[in-house]
């Protein structure tokens, strides 16, 4: 016997951790992971409900989500080293260029 | 001969022109030829037509010429109109008559002058407007003679426009002149809008019907048209300009400030008798300050040692005599007065000019003395001249002058008040008449050697036109002998009586105030008296010892320090009127335009700006501060479902 | 019975690991506990029905991507001692929490309201035969949704060629000294951090 | 030929800025000679329509109309009647004038320049002649980018601030004049059916609620009193007018300022007569400050320019209060005077333009003693002076008798207060022109002035002469602006006599004295030949 809501309320509790890592960290790294972890709690959703209303496109759509996952992961890793060799640092709030 | 009538006002505008547009370029003989004698062409056809009306029946006598129609807007219909009439009559030849001796008198006086052509196109052009102004046939023209000759005055008083005094005393007149045409116009338009027309004939008929005798609106318009005339003819509250306006050459203070512009006020009202017969409380308040002026300008005579300035301060006092007469009625005296007072004090001006051309422009008579001998002619001519102007019988100015004295007494407006008055006033110009002569011809000269050496009598082209108007200031009077000496019919009363036909009423009470011919005499003769006692007096003082005049000075220094300085009116009305307004127009443009207003938008144009550099600041560069908007931008949207 | 139990350990540590993970100093330790966390999610995969997705997560997302966050860790050479600067003020990182809280009990909210009104399935019973099988999930993979899979393809291209093209070697600056072109990505690590 | 004869009239600069276009840029005398050209042409194509006009006919003349945008019901529809008819011949006489008057003094683009003074001449000429209200608004706004260009790039030194104070001004008051301008066609759409901008149409057509006019009447009137300019809206006037060209200048104070009163006349009165007359005390009321609050502080101003500004002030102030007058002599006076301050105030700043290029000042103290120097310019300048001031015999008094006649029938207490404007006007004025002409030369400078060659010749004297031909004979100019004055008057008094007694001191003004004309039915002659 499995209580789907019960489910979707673990995925939301690790979402709001992740938007919480997001906005605390200043480690670029971990915000990277946080975003990984916000990503992972969807499809903890996707897949309950997949689960609830019998239909397996939940799961197909996890899987892409999870591919999309990897390619984000690697362009995302691959600019924080460019950044960390122009900046020499991680710290997020150092690249305020935008700054007015 | 009537179809010429516009050829007397047009005559002096072509000589305008012709030396207006070749200003540089006519020889001197030729400018002063065409501008002399385009005013006497004006001058013989205006006595032709004086002719022509005389031939005509009593009742009948008039000229109408309409030229064109100038603005025709819906229900106001004024057009060029000249008409002529037996007061117009008088008018044209004192106005062209003394305007051409004048001329040819400033031939000789502006000889030396650099704009000589400049000096004659502006007299051309204002006896255009006066003649403009006098023959009008509606008020329209009217006022735009009226303002014309007030331009004139202000070209005229400001022709040596360097000297920063003439070009103040030209400004000064010409706003003066304004306020009072401000009264005039708001009384042409109370009558248009109650008669709907301007035309003399139309308002003259209408008024009757229209206004209430005696009723608010009349007196209204009576007071606001005398308001322009106080303006144009320098009376109580707006006589200031009269005195500056001596900084113009002396033939414009003879023309313009003595003969003719100062009187069209004098005429203005006796062409509107009508009107201001069924007004008597403004025929009080014009006769009260006609009798003011005549008194306080007299005053302020005595102790003005600049020739002119005595002279002007006469012509305000002659003025304030003439509005007595309209006051109480006796228009015909008033016209008359004009008449005479224009001959003789035109030659006292010619005169005190050549005196100042002699004296090498000194006009202070504390520096003259003596010029008896050096001047005969003069002398002699403006002599003739102050005896006329203190009423010494035999004199124009006693005939027209005791006219208005009677009157005074006698008419059914006047009031023992004004007589009274008015014989003090006449003893006041006796004396500072003769103390004028006393102290210019009489006595040893103050001058020093330098101008002693160059004293000469004036050149015949001005001593001819101060015989004439000699002549003419004797002759003058005797048009208009009183029937009480022996029984003489007064031609020019008869002569002016179908102008006043129009108020009938007013006629016969004139003639019922004839009564007893005993006391007419009586007032005659104590008038005389005092007369000849201020003679007496002003000969004593200033001629036999002057050392007395001076003690008499020091008794009474406070009262003669009041009157050398005028009374202080013009720092007064400085203070009063000129000064404050400026202050308020700095005030308005400093404070209302560039603080409220521009401060207001500026103010907004500054908060705009504000705001928005506040707002800019909210983009800090941070990308985890943006991360936490979206966050909340979430959670308002999420709570907007949940709960909106 | 078992099931909740099951759900529930794996739950707290699922929770537990990402709060770990995100209150980390050193990288290295939070790259740990996310694949503690990720274990325990696999778990829950495991008990919806998803066996096939919870395999992939642990061998492809767990096993790959973040074996890749420690390899960058490592070539960073990052010791969670360099120093991130001050920590904003204490309001806004109070605001920030708040904020993420909030975000959490409004989605809470959100499906108390819909779930249990909208969806009659609140608890399910045992799922049918081959319901998370790979078959299944291969099946749909290839029928509907062909194309988001192909595309899927060409985007992990995409990503590898951007991933080298901006973290490969900074070959013009070096042109000069003459080295000979060394197939590793030589990265200047400043020594001192 | 005849009925496009507007067309030209209002399109033949644009073929001037074409031309313009192909003439090289460092062939400066020939961009002169060409701009004047076109510009002349253009005077002469309008004296000819002066000639082909009829001056009895009622209702527009020369009428073109056809559909432009027939989506929206967009015509393109001119037309004249005698009141256009005289703004135009004004902005087509002052146009060359200021052309010329700008041959020397202007050294910078002088391409950019001609072409900016052409472009301002189609936009004006279209203002007053367009009948549709949508090509009212568009050369509405023509007429203001080239003005912000002549301020802004060739103005003197605050050119860059008062340039955009006085677009921001005229745009903030022209926004509102489009929402108007929608809602009008949307009520005109509601009403029959199909959109149509067309002014005749609405105006016959339209019937508008007593509140819907109050608005509209307010949305236009703020447009057009910031145009005009009336009081508190004025402040865009004197910096204006400082820092631009004296060309600027000239068709600024010559024609922008009439756009106003013209739209007050073409648009306020007529469609919304019942917000007219409730408006009416208020605006009489800001008129009377205007003209005293302008002839005030004109009296202190140190710069000759913005004195000649509050003076526009004033007589603007005048030109309103006229108009408000609503009878025949009021109306006539102030659009009489709308042209005389066109032609005396454009000579002021001509005749100020002349003594800036010879002595790039224009303060007041750094002039004096200029008669001695120059005759001929004093004695011009003297004339304009007295124009102004509204001497008799000159223009400047027929306006303004016209003018106080009208306003005191229609209400004594405003007429006797206008009456004093003439006393302050003579104050100013007097004064300026005796420091600037009279007095001593104070100043080394001033002595080594040129009087003015035959070029400020040939600007001055046909101004003069016109000063003079409408003061002694102003019939012509009358009569050919009576019937669309009377026009004008028949619409307004279409407004419901419950208005009437409201505005008692008024009920003297509508019934105006017998010349009412017989009810003008009002021959919507502009109809579109659909």
């Amino acid at each position: 016997m499995l209580s789907i809501p019960a489910y979707i309320i673990v995925a939301l509790v690790l979402f709001c951790i992740g938007t919480i890592g997001v906005l605390i960290t200043r480690n670029i790294i971990i915000l990277f992971m946080s975003i990984e972890l916000m990503l992972n709690a969807a499809n903890l959703v996707l897949i309950a409900f997949s689960r609830a209303l019998n239909l397996m496109d939940g799961h197909a759509f996890v899987f892409l989500v999870l591919t999309v996952a990897a390619a984000e992961a690697a362009v995302g890793l691959a600019m924080v080293i460019t950044l960390y060799r122009n900046r020499e640092t991680i710290n997020i709030d150092r690249f305020n260029i935008l700054k007015w | 001969m009537s179809e010429y009538l516009f050829l007397v006002p047009l005559l002096p505008f072509i000589g305008f022109l012709i030396n207006g547009l070749l200003l540089g370029r006519l020889p001197r003989p030729v400018v002063s030829f065409i501008a002399c004698a385009s005013v006497g062409l004006s001058f013989v056809i205006a006595l032709l037509l004086f002719f022509d009306l005389k031939a005509m029946p009593a009742d009948m006598r008039l000229i109408e010429q309409t030229l064109f129609t100038w603005i025709p807007a819906g229900s106001f219909h004024a057009n060029i109109a000249y008409m002529l009439d037996p007061l117009s009559a008088v008018m044209i030849l004192v106005v062209s008559g003394v305007g051409f001796v004048i001329h040819i008198y400033s031939v000789g006086y502006m000889h030396h002058d650099p704009c000589f052509g400049r000096y004659f196109t502006y007299m051309n052009l204002f006896t255009f407007a006066m003649l403009t102004l006098v023959l009008a046939d509606n008020f329209l023209l009217m006022f735009v003679g009226w303002e014309g000759v007030g331009l004139c005055s202000y070209l005229l008083i400001g022709f040596w426009y360097e000297k920063k005094s003439a070009a103040d005393a030209g400004k000064k007149a010409f706003i003066v002149n304004r306020i009072g045409d401000f009264g005039f116009l708001i009384g042409m338009f109370i009558i248009f809008w109650q008669i709907g027309s301007l035309d003399f004939q139309t308002v003259m008929a209408e008024a009757p019907h229209v206004f209430i005798a005696g009723g608010g609106l009349i007196t209204a318009v009576c007071l606001l048209l005398f308001m322009g005339a106080t303006g144009k003819s320098a009376q109580i509250p707006l006589f200031v300009w009269l005195p500056d306006a001596m900084e113009g050459p002396t033939p414009v203070s003879a023309l313009i400030h003595a003969a003719t512009m100062v009187t069209a006020g004098v005429y203005m009202i006796v062409r509107t008798n009508v009107l201001y017969m069924m007004a008597p409380d403004a025929m009080l308040v014009v006769a009260i300050i006609g009798v003011a002026t005549a008194f306080f300008a007299a005053t302020i005579g005595l102790a003005q040692n600049d020739i002119k300035r005595v002279l002007a301060y006469s012509t305000v006092s002659q003025l304030g005599y003439m509005f007595l007469a309209c006051g109480v009625g006796a228009f015909t005296a008033g016209i008359f007065h004009l008449m005479t007072h224009a001959f003789f004090k035109a030659l006292l001006f010619l005169g005190a000019g050549s005196v100042i051309h002699g004296m090498s422009n000194e006009q202070d008579m504390r520096y003259m003395g003596g010029l008896k001998k050096y001047m005969p002619i003069t002398f002699w001519t403006m002599l003739i001249a102050t005896l006329a102007i203190s009423g010494i019988p035999g004199f124009s100015g006693f005939f027209s002058k005791d006219e208005i004295l009677w009157k005074s007494f006698s008419s059914q407006f006047g009031h023992p008040v004004f007589w009274v008055l008015g014989v003090i006033t006449a003893g006041l110009t006796a004396f500072y008449m003769f103390r004028l002569i006393n102290m210019t011809f009489f006595g040893k000269g103050r001058m020093d050697d330098k101008t002693r050496k160059h004293l000469h009598e004036a050149p015949r082209s001005m001593t001819v036109p101060l015989i004439v108007l000699a002549v003419l200031s004797v002759v003058g009077g005797y048009v208009g002998l009183p029937h009480v000496f022996f029984g003489a019919t007064n031609y020019f009363e008869h002569w002016m009586a179908p102008v006043l036909s129009g108020g009938q009423a007013a006629s016969h009470a004139l003639a019922s105030g004839g009564g007893d011919t005993g006391t007419e005499l009586g007032l005659m003769a104590a008038s005389v008296l005092l007369v000849l006692i201020a003679i007496y007096f002003a000969y004593l003082l200033y001629n036999k010892s002057p050392e007395r005049a001076t003690s008499l000075r020091e008794k009474l220094s406070g009262m003669h320090k009041m009157i050398v300085n005028k009374y202080y009116v013009d720092e007064i009305y400085g203070a009063t009127i000129v000064r404050p307004l400026v202050y308020f127009s700095l005030f308005l443009w400093k404070v209302v335009d560039v603080v409220v207003i521009d401060g207001f938008i500026n103010g907004l144009a500054g908060a705009y700006s504000d705001v928005s550099g506040y707002l800019r600041t909210s983009q800090t560069g941070r990308v985890r501060s943006y991360a936490t908007v979206f966050v909340v931008g979430v959670v308002i949207v999420t709570a907007y479902f949940l709960f909106g | 019975m078992i099931d909740t139990v099951i759900f529930f350990v794996s739950a707290v540590i699922a929770v537990g690991s990402a709060v770990m993970m995100i209150s980390q100093r050193n990288p290295v330790l939070s790259v740990l506990y996310f694949i503690v966390s990720l274990l325990a999610q696999a778990v829950l995969y495991v008990q919806l029905g998803a066996l096939f997705l919870g395999a992939v997560l642990i061998i492809v997302y767990s096993g790959a991507i973040l074996v890749l966050f420690l390899f960058v860790i490592m070539l960073l050479n990052l010791r969670g001692t360099e120093d991130l600067g001050p920590t904003g003020p204490a309001v806004s990182r109070a605001s920030k929490y708040l904020v993420s809280v909030l975000l959490l009990v409004e989605l809470v909210f959100v499906i108390k309201a819909s779930f249990f009104s909208a969806v009659p399935v609140g608890i399910v019973d045992v799922a049918p035969s081959e319901f998370g099988s790979v078959e299944s999930v291969a099946e749909l993979l290839f029928s509907n949704y062909l194309y988001p899979f192909e595309l899927t393809s060409i985007l992990l291209l995409a990503a590898i060629v951007g991933a080298v093209v901006m973290a490969g070697r900074l070959r013009d600056t070096h042109q000069e000294e003459g080295e000979t072109e060394t197939p590793t990505t030589d990265v200047q690590i400043k020594e001192e951090v | 030929m005849e009925n496009q004869i507007l067309t030209l009239v209002t399109f033949f600069p644009l073929l001037g800025v074409i031309l313009l276009m192909f003439v090289p840029r460092e062939k400066t005398e020939t961009i002169k000679v060409l701009a004047l050209v076109m510009s002349v042409v253009t005077m002469l194509l309008s004296f000819w329509m002066y000639g082909m006009f009829d001056p009895l006919a009622n209702g527009m003349q020369f009428d073109v109309n056809t559909p432009w945008i027939s989506s929206l019901g967009i015509n393109y529809h001119l037309g004249i009647d005698g009141i256009s008819l005289l703004l135009i011949l004004l902005t087509t006489i002052l146009t060359p004038l200021a052309i010329l008057a700008s041959w020397k003094s202007i050294r910078t683009a002088i391409k950019g320049y001609y072409i900016s003074m052409l472009l301002l001449e189609v936009g004006m000429v279209g203002v007053f002649c367009s009948l549709d209200l949508f090509m009212f608004y568009v050369f509405w706004e023509v007429m203001l980018v080239p003005m912000y260009f002549l301020i802004g790039l060739w103005g003197g030194p605050r050119r860059i601030y008062a340039a955009i104070k006085f677009v921001l001004f005229t745009m903030f008051g022209s926004l509102l004049m489009l929402v108007a301008i929608m809602y009008i066609l949307f009520e005109y759409q509601k009403y029959s059916g199909v959109f149509s901008f067309d002014m005749l149409k609405i105006l016959g057509e339209l019937p508008l609620g007593h509140q819907q006019q109050l608005w509209l009447f307010g949305a236009f009137a703020l447009a057009f009193a910031i145009k005009v300019p009336m009081f508190p809206f004025h402040t865009w006037l004197p910096d204006a007018h400082v820092e631009a060209p004296t060309a600027g200048s000239v068709i600024l104070a010559g024609v922008l300022l009439k756009m106003g009163t013209y739209g007050f006349i073409r648009i306020c009165l007529p469609l919304f007569p019942d917000a007219t007359i409730t408006f009416l005390p208020w605006i009489c009321v800001l008129s009377l400050i205007g003209i005293v609050y302008g002839a005030l502080v004109a009296m202190v101003q140190k710069d000759v320019k913005s004195l000649v500004a509050f003076s526009s002030v004033s007589h603007m102030g005048f030109i309103m209060l006229g108009m408000f007058a609503l009878n025949l002599e009021g109306l006539e006076g102030s659009v009489i005077q709308m042209i005389n301050h066109g032609i005396s105030t454009g000579a002021l700043f001509l005749l100020v333009g002349m003594l800036y290029e010879r002595r790039h000042t224009r303060l007041i103290e750094d002039f004096g003693g200029i008669a001695k120097v120059m005759p001929l310019y004093s004695a011009i300048f003297m004339i304009v002076t007295l124009s102004s001031i509204g001497l008799p015999l000159t223009n400047g008094f027929v306006g303004e008798f016209l003018i106080l006649l009208g306003v005191f029938k229609s209400n004594t207490v405003y007429g006797i207060i206008a009456t004093s404007g003439v006393i302050l006007s003579a104050c100013y004025m007097l004064w300026m022109y005796q420091r600037v002409i009279y007095g001593k030369i104070t100043k080394p400078e001033n002595e080594k002035l040129t009087d003015l060659d035959w070029r400020e010749k040939a600007i001055l004297i046909p101004l003069v002469l016109l000063i003079f031909w409408i003061g002694i004979y102003p019939k012509p100019f009358l009569d050919r602006m009576e019937p669309a004055v009377k026009q004008v008057l028949a619409q307004v008094s279409r407004a419901s006599t419950v208005e009437a007694e409201q505005a008692a001191p008024l009920n003297s003004m509508l019934e105006t004295p017998q010349t009412e004309p017989e009810t003008v039915t009002y021959n919507a002659d502009g109809d579109s030949h659909e």
